[in-house]
């Protein structure tokens, strides 16, 4: 409790003298000094049920975060690995071919006014230092709800697209390599970046169609293809937020449908759509939503939040239950009650994968993906709207 | 701005206390004065007094419930220093903005609303108001909420909505 | 509900047109179409009982504000005026001779990391538009729970004396009539600026002495005096959050005596210390503490947050009751017992102060503060932590 | 850091779920153990097992109440991704600090204890710990905490705080 300078401390600690040395022969060796400037690192791969949680803190914009939880971990001590500071709703990518992570964020010179920058900043998963970061030019990034696809790795990891809006729409092409821009491509009418082909991506658009780009090597436009229209925007309109599983993107729709898309040639291919509502409970008006409200994993399950009762205007809110499905028969396969109401979910990589849900309280529940039992509630760790989270890759 | 219509009991216990936990958000949406372009508006009961003084509209512009925010999402200016249709000291409202047709149970009418967001401070925090009917993913950036509207103005961080009439929906 | 451009909206108007017909003529005349742009302005002169609150957003402190409320008004709709960005723990002066307000903040090129610019913001008190800078040099500015003498105005507020600690000790000098920096003056050893004298402050030193400090008119140090140890600031502590009444500051100490110290002439003067306990309260031990906890009325009252059961440990923890001195008779004249635990204080202008708490919730609550009764709480309005509230001058 | 000793029901919570609505920051203050300064300490019942092997302290240093905190005030680095005398990864350790003395209970000694701060990332938000006992007004800036004291750094923005033994009170 006593707080000095070590010349201060001496002057005491002499009149205590008498009291410990009456001590001194009964007892261990005492504790050695610990060193100085001491500063953790981490695993340059983390482990499988390592989570990346993307606190946009709502009512704080400028101090969003990205922290690193052990869902693993029993205590909060435990649990928390790390964090990077990601302002303005910042997007985040993680490599899987380099030891890297790349949040996209904007800051203003005068903290909420002044003049902007936006840069896509490259930490090293090891030690969570910034290495560098590419000045994205023209003040364009989009600024909006997080979504997975607003900043996409292609092409190994090599490219980087940023998703403009202003309300112009573009991508920004970054090389990872270079660390420098490398290309704008416009994509007007269209939104986000679902990687695609070779070297492409593929962009969602208001006439209910799709835009398929790919870039050359170094990152410039190659060619683009458009696919028409195929669901009616106003009244039948598709979510923007896909699970993609072995290139396929599965699009749930507002009533309760779910488009896949297949991602693995150049140009998007649509494929039939299938109701992921049961015939015999469709009266419950069961529908998807959420914020990122689906996931997959690596056995190719889709998830998906769902709420009953749906209707024009609960597309965004969450719901009751998790939905797992096999896609490739196209049924669902476990039907998960959520303890709380259910905002985002995830589900980690590998064998043994978690269901992580951020609930309406602004936790993380750990679920077990197979049986659906909640095995422990992540909360406490300075988060303030944790809308996205991502396992580590 | 609008892009916190997701919504969350922790946030949405600022907007309304009263909410079941589930099915809150849903109860939100219920409060809507009916959808214009769902369903065609029987008109309502007129005010007795027709006179010029008679009062146009009525409602407290505090609540979410309010007429014109029938497609509002975010911050409510008018708890912030601004009121329903102008924004608070010191902030910018922007010129680009989404368009919502709210019915104005007073004359009956459909209004035409702009919500302008006002921007150059940070969030407000205050008065949270999320009404998700007529919403679209953002490939539709005419209906979208889910984009911070903070465009086309200095700063583009987000302060709080307004909600203006800009005509009237049937002349 | 329908959110649409203007272009889309008039196609569906066109169907409803029938409707509306039919009712149009037993109408009153339709709603005006409202400008655009339209932004609020406050007087350029604030109501008695209007408020400014510091909020430092203590997990999130890049995202402080200053929060302008009317404590009068009994809706959140009419209570919140307006706010001002005020990022990393920043401080707050009013001018009463300009219709400015100044906050010394600090910001950094990215965030948390990058260049560090400290300055001093200048807010027209009408609009609470940005009215230009004085950059801060040397990245020096305190970074310390907030203080009401880290920032103070002195010489009819054409000087303001920023506190800054590196752990070098000095004072930056701004002249408010030029917006520039004047000076710089050593504090070795000392802190914060009391406003003092004709044109000079007072800080308090390490070894429980003062410095008094007189500038010249252009700002520049004219001279120093040291006024020695008066207390002990180990074992007898004053603290160094006063209520300064007529030119004299009333210090409490840790133990429950109050010390004044007259900062009328050039140099501070000790006074004699009288006890806030009166005699037959002393067993419960009653003891000064909070945050900013001590206030004081036009009236020329005292007031203090104090606590029951004090003892080493309980001096920043805030207290159950407020308690209200004449100064000139040194006596108590009233014991407020406090709805919630309170941290700090403030007291408003004018013949009718009001009360005002920040409690442990983070609310404020207001009283009336010549009788203590409560007359509402203000909450909800996007604070995180309101450490420090300054009645509008 | 350490100047949010200052404290707050709300912000306790997550430290002491437990306390009581008024006087839990005196809770807090009674859970150190004891005051080398104000009072002599006698020295503690020893473990029957004087072997090397041995552990030399004991307690969770994820919670406020571990030893080495006597002095702390801050989000514990324990709960940020560091240990009790180790930063957070990508933060640095401030090189200017203050000083306690905490008795380690396992051995009876008095240590001297230094409270770096983890600089360059936000605030950690986690596990805020508030010991106020032997802080001093800021005129004493060896003793205080009121000051942030990311002194020193790259970044003088504050992340959380460490408990290093630097050495044994008395040899």
């Amino acid at each position: 409790m006593q707080k000095l300078y070590v010349q201060s401390t001496l002057v005491f600690l002499f009149a205590l003298h008498a009291i410990d040395a009456w001590a001194d022969d009964h007892r261990s060796t005492p504790i050695e000094p610990d060193p100085m400037g001491l500063v953790e690192t981490l695993p340059a791969e983390y482990p499988e049920h390592w989570l990346l949680v993307m606190d946009a803190a709502f009512f704080h914009m400028l101090s969003g975060k990205v922290i690193v939880l052990d869902a693993d971990a029993d205590t909060l001590g435990k649990q928390y690995k790390g964090s990077m500071n990601a302002s303005f709703i910042a997007s985040l990518a993680q490599s899987t071919t380099k030891p890297e992570f790349y949040i996209a964020e904007t800051f203003y010179s005068r903290g909420v006014r002044g003049d902007r920058t936006d840069v896509v900043t490259i930490y090293d998963k090891s030690t969570l230092d910034v290495l560098g970061e590419v000045l994205l030019p023209g003040g364009k990034r989009a600024s909006a709800m997080p979504q997975r696809y607003a900043l996409t790795l292609i092409d190994d990891d090599k490219l980087l697209l940023v998703y403009n809006f202003t309300p112009a729409q573009s991508i920004t092409v970054v090389s990872t390599e270079t660390r420098s821009v490398v290309a704008e491509v416009a994509i007007p009418g269209c939104v986000l970046a679902y990687p695609t082909g070779d070297r492409g991506f593929t962009s969602m658009c208001s006439d209910g169609g799709l835009l398929s780009t790919q870039l050359n090597e170094d990152g410039t436009l190659d060619s683009q293809e458009r696919v028409a229209s195929f669901f009616d925007t106003d009244e039948d309109p598709v979510f923007e937020r896909p699970a993609i599983i072995d290139g396929i993107a599965y699009f749930p729709t507002f009533d309760g449908q779910v488009r896949p898309i297949d991602l693995n040639s150049n140009t998007a291919r649509i494929m039939p759509e299938w109701s992921l509502v049961p015939e015999e409970e469709a009266e419950a008006n069961w529908r998807p939503g959420g914020i990122a409200f689906t996931a997959k994993d690596d056995a190719g399950q889709l998830y998906v939040i769902m709420h009953p009762d749906g209707g024009e205007g609960t597309q965004n809110n969450g719901g009751t239950d998790v939905w797992v499905f096999d896609v490739e028969n196209q049924t669902r396969v476990h039907k998960f009650p959520l303890k709380e109401w259910g905002l985002s979910i995830e589900v980690t990589r590998g064998e043994n994968p978690l269901l992580v849900v951020t609930n309406g309280n602004f936790e993380l529940e750990i679920y077990n993906s197979q049986t659906g039992e909640l095995i422990r509630t992540l909360g406490g760790f300075g988060q303030e709207t944790p809308f996205l989270v991502r396992g580590a890759q | 701005m609008s892009w916190f219509d997701k919504f969350t009991e922790k946030s949405l216990r600022r907007v309304a206390q009263s909410s079941s936990r589930r099915g809150f958000l849903r109860g939100i949406g219920a409060v809507l004065v009916g959808s214009a372009a769902s369903a065609p508006l029987l008109p309502v009961a007129r005010a007795d007094n027709h006179s010029a003084s008679a009062p146009k509209e009525e409602g407290d512009p505090t609540q979410c419930e309010y007429w014109r925010y029938c497609a509002t999402d975010g911050f409510l200016c008018t708890c912030c220093g601004g009121t329903y249709n102008s924004c608070p000291p010191g902030t910018e409202m922007s010129p680009i903005t989404w368009i919502g047709t709210c019915q104005n149970p007073t004359d009956g009418r459909n209004y035409i609303i702009s919500y302008n967001d006002c921007c150059g401070k940070g969030p407000c925090g205050a008065c949270l108001c999320i009404r998700d009917e007529g919403d679209r993913p953002i490939y539709r950036s005419d209906k979208t909420n889910d984009y911070n509207w903070c465009l086309g103005t200095q700063s583009a961080v987000y302060h709080c909505s307004v909600a203006r009439v800009v005509g009237l929906a049937v002349e």
